[in-house]
């Protein structure tokens, strides 16, 4: 039985098709542009022919993100939250804790022990622009946002940056560069910045292990790390997490399809 | 070379001045204050040990003589927070607090002050260890959040709130117009919160008692404003703002015995002897500025120094009139309890905008200054609200008006270079002004 | 045909609908309404006004409830932080750009210090406006707080007097809160059909029968709802699965209507704290022999708790605990307005109470000048996904 | 000290761009150049230097004196003096446009409201509160969210029929609201021109702080954007000069401090004869 997901972000679409609710078959991620539905579109085809199937193959397609209501192709929805918890708990079964970083706004939500989110928050205002902020720093300190992590992973003492608004960090980055501060210390300061802004929102809905990172900040190897030391705790990451929730929608499509099926009978 | 010297003639900043510090005979008075704070401190901790109850009490229009009456001793967590965020420790107390649900929009004071102290804290700060409330007595006089404030307390820790209501000083029509029915009011809910604390302590009301302490507390109020009032000479001997901070903390803490009259009068004469030997803050006096609005504590030396760089000098302030407006109230010991009540309604932020706009206005004026600098900050905006319109008043009088940002307790509203590029304009315009090179 | 004629043949929610869009900016209504009757007219700023008292003086009290984004923030950006609330800017912005100039006068009471020394610089930018500040008690529990606030509604009246060219008639004054007595049963009617059968009467509906109570003739208000009420009561709306939600600290400042409706798609909003000050007041007790004594009791001895006004013997967390069970309550939304304190202290208060309660609750930021609500979308939808499947 | 010959140097070390000049003791501008500022600031600013001096055909000793400005001033050791790029700018309007009494300086960080007098002094000045900083940025990462360039961005704009309201202060969220808005259905060019409009109401904002008396001359990166030349004009109901040199307002800013310090002239205006050089256009 195949199920999709797809995942339409402020930034990019990403799309996943699952098979049996166990093996991921495809992922794929492109940016939203100015046609958000058109692009879910194209990277759901492309997903498509990239696992050779063909689109009446696929039993059930749900939508995620902001731009979820968009998808016209979708059989349901659900929103990043929800989907980001089935993803967590697809990959890490034992999650309790899931953590959401976005580009705008931060989710953080509390599972119980059959994965139903029992406490979530989305971060406030004042906490938002988690992603964009790492680009642009890079970008200030010019250097390409792949190189972010391994500088950062070299600092040895990170100065400390503002964790109360990334307008204000960045502009701080921008200080401590024309102050002649090591630029790896400064990038693991940025980091664990976003980092601290997560801290709040997740002790608020009640910090339970296992802890999982979902979405892109997976491609980071520096952020889980300062996460972890925010948290004095072990957090689950992996590159297949950076499509946490698409994953977590064609996941949730198979459990619906299950259900259904368990009506049928 | 040194920022912003001029090619030909002297520098207008120099670092040295920027690190210079009054000579060590025409400090002692800070040297004091702080001992007998630090004293402060150590019999809050004593009487807390004795298990003595222990009162809560807020800057701004702080019935101290009552405590004092009754033998109460009082906490004040606006002067342990900022005291605590002076010593760099804010920090930790701000990211508790918001673990707790509080937002980053929220009073700093309020977070600092609440999370310090048990359930969310311990109690151990960096001043060592501060008692939570028992008594939380609520003066709402210039700041809504107080009234927050103690709820929280009230709700976090089961105090027990006195309320004393003080009606703002709110007659737009009326300049400077206080209704009867507000001292009224207010006296009658002192001698409500009298008969309270009567039964709580068993101690007997005393008028006599009480005359006695506001007569030292009028003693100590009059030296408070001499002083001050010394930054009107040119060039002024003291920082009516940098260094007017660390003179309020007794005026506020301990006003009402015998010591703080002492002090102040030992202020008033160290300043005299400043005057006579031409010593001032500042190696010279180039620029004399009027503060308006709170400072910024957790890099407080830092701040003053970008100032004092440029050999300025802040010759009067708003913020140490929270404690009271010194400049227009006075104490009468022989009608106590409504001389507390006025006391009480005439602390800074309890006045209009009207009033505060005016009263800069006569600073500017009688203290002889170059410049207004306004430090607003986002957590109080009691005093901050409405200071941009402050900006368009002195704008309109060709008033040079300087308008900084941060906050006061929590470091992570401030920007060391934004904060210099601000004031190196700021100075290099009235340089420009004065005729400076 | 003048205003009122116009008024009596119109729809009551197409009339209701109509001056809430025309008081964003333009109060051209109450404008009219003036040319025409002669009347004065007085602007408050939320969230609870005395309005008999005015409304007896021969003032139409006009509730100022922000500009929702109708506005740009020009003079406001110059001379208020932006760290300062919505609400406060633009009605600064209002009274700077002359769209208040036909207020005869404009009244504040100490809801928050935002709005305290708002009212200071409103005057000091329009001196010749009448500016009244009234500090309302907030030691309610003693006796002086009776006797203070009787003198300051005295301080009130002492300043529209000479406005209105009459003088206070206490038997007028019995006549308008008999008829803001009948204006509130209405809106409480209409708060119960919400809490019994939300499926009737969706958020935008209610929202503007509720804000046009702040902006029309009393008397004319009181004959639209009632046929109003009348015509939604007889409505036959299917009932959806959708939890029950209560909507705590949009007291003052005012949630874009796009906001609440993308929030109503997921949920019943069952009770809510929107224009609250008249709803909170209740009815004022009509026989007691002096009705300005009545208005002040209304007000220091009300024990219904209120963001914006303290009083000693409330217990709020106490209270949330039984709206919570009383109303049959699934989940608390706390819409904070951006950078409004006194709403963030309640939620850190309220919340330790549903803590305790096992009630889920979210926390939502807005601004009355938002555009985009996806994030409230999100939120609430999550929260039905994660109570009503998993 | 030295006579009518020789040259000035201004550095204006940005947070993005370091940019400079070199300026004739007459006041004609000899060459200007730009180039990342990165980590390495007095590198850059040296990279700076030497290509200036290149591009000018001049040597070191041609040199009388060099003045510093923008974030990274205190880092060019190689300079005589640092001056605040709010100087700076003040000095570089009124040496551009000589009746200009009023600067808009909007930068990648701060926007700057500079009132100056009849000799480019800065009288009084105004910048962003915190909660509004980050202009420049937002406009580059809105067009960078929608994959255009700043100049496509602002010709995208500048077709804007129904401007669709961006109103929230803050960069970060106006951001989110430029996406949302697109997701919405919302037409390009009105979302663009929309954020504009949000940000060009809030300068104005800034410039009632110090009081709007014309010429309005609008300076910085920013000020080469179309689309927020037309936003500006727009709100401030008032046409404000720009020009191709406008971004290098900080630099010749520092330079005529400069020629002030070493001649002690007391204004300097623009040479009319001739203008910019050319390749700035495309800068």
């Amino acid at each position: 039985m195949i199920t999709a997901g797809i995942d339409v972000g402020a930034r990019y679409v990403k799309a996943a098709i699952l098979e049996d609710g166990k093996r991921v078959l495809v992922t794929l991620v492109d940016r939203s542009g100015y046609d958000p539905l058109g692009a879910a579109r194209k990277a759901f085809e492309s997903a498509l022919s990239e696992a050779g199937l063909d689109r009446s193959d696929v039993s059930y397609v749900v939508s995620t993100g902001f731009g979820r209501h968009r998808v016209d192709f979708r059989d349901s929805n659900a929103t990043d939250i929800t989907a980001a918890a089935a993803g967590a708990r697809f990959f890490y079964p034992g999650t309790r804790t899931v953590v959401d970083v976005g580009a705008g706004n931060t989710r953080t939500s509390k599972l119980d022990e059959n994965g139903k989110v029992v406490q979530f928050r989305v971060t406030d205002k004042c906490a938002a622009g988690g992603g964009g902020f790492l680009e642009r720093i890079s970008f200030y300190g010019g250097i390409d946002l792949s190189q972010l992590e391994d500088l950062a992973l070299k600092s040895q003492k990170p100065v400390m940056i503002s964790t109360v608004c990334s307008v204000l960090a960045e502009t701080e980055v921008i200080n401590l560069v024309t102050k002649n501060i090591p630029i790896e210390d400064i990038m693991m300061g940025a980091v664990m910045s976003v980092a601290g802004r997560v801290v709040a929102p997740i002790k608020q809905v009640g910090l339970t292990p296992e802890v999982t990172l979902v979405g892109g900040m997976n491609m980071n190897a520096a952020f889980p790390l300062a996460l972890e030391r925010f948290l004095k705790m072990h957090v689950n990451t992996s590159h297949d997490l950076v499509f946490g929730n698409a994953v977590g929608a064609a996941y949730l499509g198979y459990r619906r399809l299950q259900k259904k099926a368990v009506i049928a009978q | 070379m040194s920022a912003s010297a001029t090619a030909r003639g002297r520098a207008l900043t120099s670092e040295e001045a920027a690190q210079y510090r009054v000579p060590k005979e025409y400090n002692q008075a800070v040297a004091l204050q702080s001992q007998l704070v630090r004293k402060y401190f150590e019999d809050l901790a004593a009487a807390a040990a004795k298990g003595k109850k222990m009162a809560y009490g807020l800057v701004e229009a702080n019935p101290i003589e009552i405590l004092r009456l009754f033998d109460i001793p009082a906490v004040y967590p606006e002067v342990f927070s900022l005291q605590i965020s002076y010593k760099g420790g804010a920090l930790p107390l701000m990211l508790a607090a918001e673990n707790e649900g509080y937002s980053t929009d929220c009073c700093s004071y309020v977070k600092s002050g609440v999370a310090a102290v048990p359930p969310i804290g311990t109690g151990q700060t960096p001043l060592g260890y501060v008692p939570k409330p028992d008594i939380a007595v609520l003066t709402y006089s210039g700041c809504q959040i107080y009234i927050h404030w103690w709820e929280q307390y009230h709700y976090w820790t089961g105090a027990k709130i006195f309320t004393l209501d003080i009606p703002y000083v709110r007659d737009y029509e009326r300049d400077r117009y206080v209704p009867r029915h507000d001292v009224r009011y207010v006296a009658d809910q002192l001698m409500d919160v009298i008969s309270q604390l009567e039964q709580i302590t068993g101690i007997r009301y005393s008028e006599e008692k009480l005359r006695e302490i506001l007569t030292y507390s009028a003693d100590a109020w009059d030296h408070w404003r001499m002083a001050l009032e010394m930054g009107k000479k040119v060039p002024s001997p003291l920082d009516g703002y940098f260094e007017a901070i660390y003179y309020m903390s007794l005026i506020t803490l301990t006003r009402g015995d015998k010591t703080t009259a002492d002090y102040y009068r030992f202020l008033v004469d160290e300043l005299q002897r400043r005057a006579e030997a031409g010593i001032g803050p500042t190696p010279e006096e180039q620029f004399r500025l009027v503060f308006e609005g709170v400072p910024n504590y957790p890099y407080y030396k830092d701040w003053w120094s970008l100032f004092k760089r440029w050999n300025a000098r802040g010759v009067v302030g708003t913020y140490p009139k929270v404690t009271g407006v010194v400049d227009y109230f006075r104490f009468n010991p022989d009608r106590p309890i409504e001389t507390i009540a006025e006391y009480m309604i005439h602390a800074y932020c309890n006045w209009n905008m009207l009033m505060r706009a005016d009263l800069l206005k006569y600073y500017v004026d009688a203290y002889k200054a170059d410049g207004v600098v306004i430090h607003s900050i986002k957590s109080c905006r009691s005093f901050s609200m409405g200071q941009g319109d402050f900006k368009e008043y002195f704008v309109g009088m060709d008033v040079p008006t300087l308008m900084l940002e941060s906050d006061h307790v929590d470091p992570r509203y401030y920007s060391d270079a934004q904060m210099r590029n601000r004031i190196d304009a700021f100075f290099e315009s009235l340089a420009l002004r004065k005729g400076l090179k | 045909m003048t205003l009122l004629e116009d008024a009596a043949s119109r729809e009551p929610l197409e009339l209701f609908r109509e001056v809430t869009e025309d008081s964003y900016v333009d109060f051209s209504w109450q404008r009219r309404w003036k040319e025409e009757t002669g009347g004065r007219l007085l602007g408050y700023f939320p969230v609870y006004f005395p309005e008999p008292i005015a409304h007896s003086l021969g003032f139409l009290p006009v509730n100022i409830l922000g500009a929702s984004g109708y506005i740009e923030l020009e003079k406001a950006t110059a001379h208020t932080q932006s760290f300062v609330c919505s609400i406060s800017r633009s009605t600064f912005e209002l009274a700077a750009t002359g769209h208040l100039d036909h207020f005869d006068a404009l009244a504040f009471t100490n809801i928050c210090d935002v709005a305290r020394n708002l009212s200071g610089i409103i005057k000091r930018n329009k001196p010749d406006k009448t500016v009244v500040y009234l500090h309302m008690p907030i030691n309610n529990a003693v006796a002086p707080a009776k006797d203070y606030l009787y003198g300051e509604y005295g301080r009130l009246i002492e300043k529209l007097e000479p406005i209105s060219g009459r003088k206070l008639d206490m038997e007028a004054l019995r006549r308008s809160i008999a008829i803001y007595n009948e204006k509130w049963e209405l809106q409480h009617r209409m708060e119960q059909l919400r809490i019994e059968r939300p499926w009737l009467l969706p958020y935008d509906e209610y929202y503007y029968a509720l804000r046009a109570g702040q902006l029309l003739p009393v008397e004319l208000y009181v004959e639209k709802m009632r046929s109003f009420l009348g015509e939604v009561e007889k409505r036959d709306r299917k009932q959806q699965d959708k939890i029950r939600m209560l909507v705590l600290g949009d007291f003052c400042e005012q949630p874009a209507l796009p906001l609440m409706r993308a929030m109503e798609d997921a949920v019943y909003l069952v009770y809510d704290e929107s224009i609250i000050g008249p709803r909170w007041i209740g009815r004022v007790d009509g026989a007691e022999e002096d009705p300005l004594m009545a208005l002040v009791k209304a007000y220091t001895d009300n024990l219904k708790p209120l963001t914006t006004r303290y009083h000693p013997l409330i217990d709020k967390q106490q209270h949330i605990a039984e709206l919570v069970k009383d109303l049959r309550i699934d989940a608390v939304l706390f819409l904070v307005p951006k950078f409004c304190e006194p709403a963030l202290y309640d939620f850190v208060i309220r919340k330790l109470a549903l803590d305790k309660m096992h009630i889920p609750y979210v926390k939502l930021e807005y601004e009355e000048s938002e555009t985009t609500f996806e994030n409230g979308r999100m939120t609430l939808e999550t929260l039905a996904e994660s109570i009503i499947f998993g | 000290m030295m006579g009518e010959e020789g040259y000035v140097i201004g550095v204006d070390s940005g947070s993005t761009y370091t940019k400079g000049v070199v300026m004739h003791v007459d006041g004609r501008i000899a060459a200007t150049d730009m180039t990342m500022t990165g980590i390495r600031i007095l590198e850059s600013a040296n990279k700076l230097y030497r290509t200036l001096l290149e591009k000018a055909g001049l040597s070191e000793s041609d040199v009388a004196y060099v003045v510093g400005t923008g974030y990274g001033r205190y880092q060019i050791t190689f300079g005589h003096v640092q001056v605040t790029e709010i100087s700076a700018h003040g000095l570089a309007a009124h040496y551009l446009f000589p009746r200009t009494h009023t600067v808009l300086d909007m930068g990648g960080q701060d926007t700057k409201a500079i009132r100056i007098n009849d000799k480019g002094e800065v009288i009084d000045f105004t910048m962003n509160d915190k909660c509004a900083a980050g202009t420049g940025r937002f406009i580059e990462a809105a067009s960078r969210a929608l994959g255009l360039n700043l100049r496509q961005a602002s010709e995208i704009a500048l077709n804007a029929r129904r401007p669709v309201k961006i109103t929230s202060t803050c960069t970060v969220f106006a951001e989110t609201e430029v996406l949302e808005h697109l997701a919405a259905g919302e037409r390009l060019e009105d979302i663009l021109y929309g954020a504009y409009l949000g940000i060009a109401t809030r300068s104005v904002g800034l410039l009632r702080r110090v009081g709007v008396e014309p010429e309005v001359t609008f300076q910085g990166g920013v000020s080469l954007n179309k689309g927020m030349i037309k936003a500006v004009e727009e709100m401030l109901h008032m046409k404000v000069n720009t020009s191709p040199l406008t971004m290098y307002g900080g630099a010749i800013g520092a330079a005529l401090y400069g020629l002030k310090q070493l001649t002690g002239k007391e204004e300097m205006i623009m040479p009319t004869a001739d203008r910019a050089p050319r390749e700035v256009e495309s800068a």
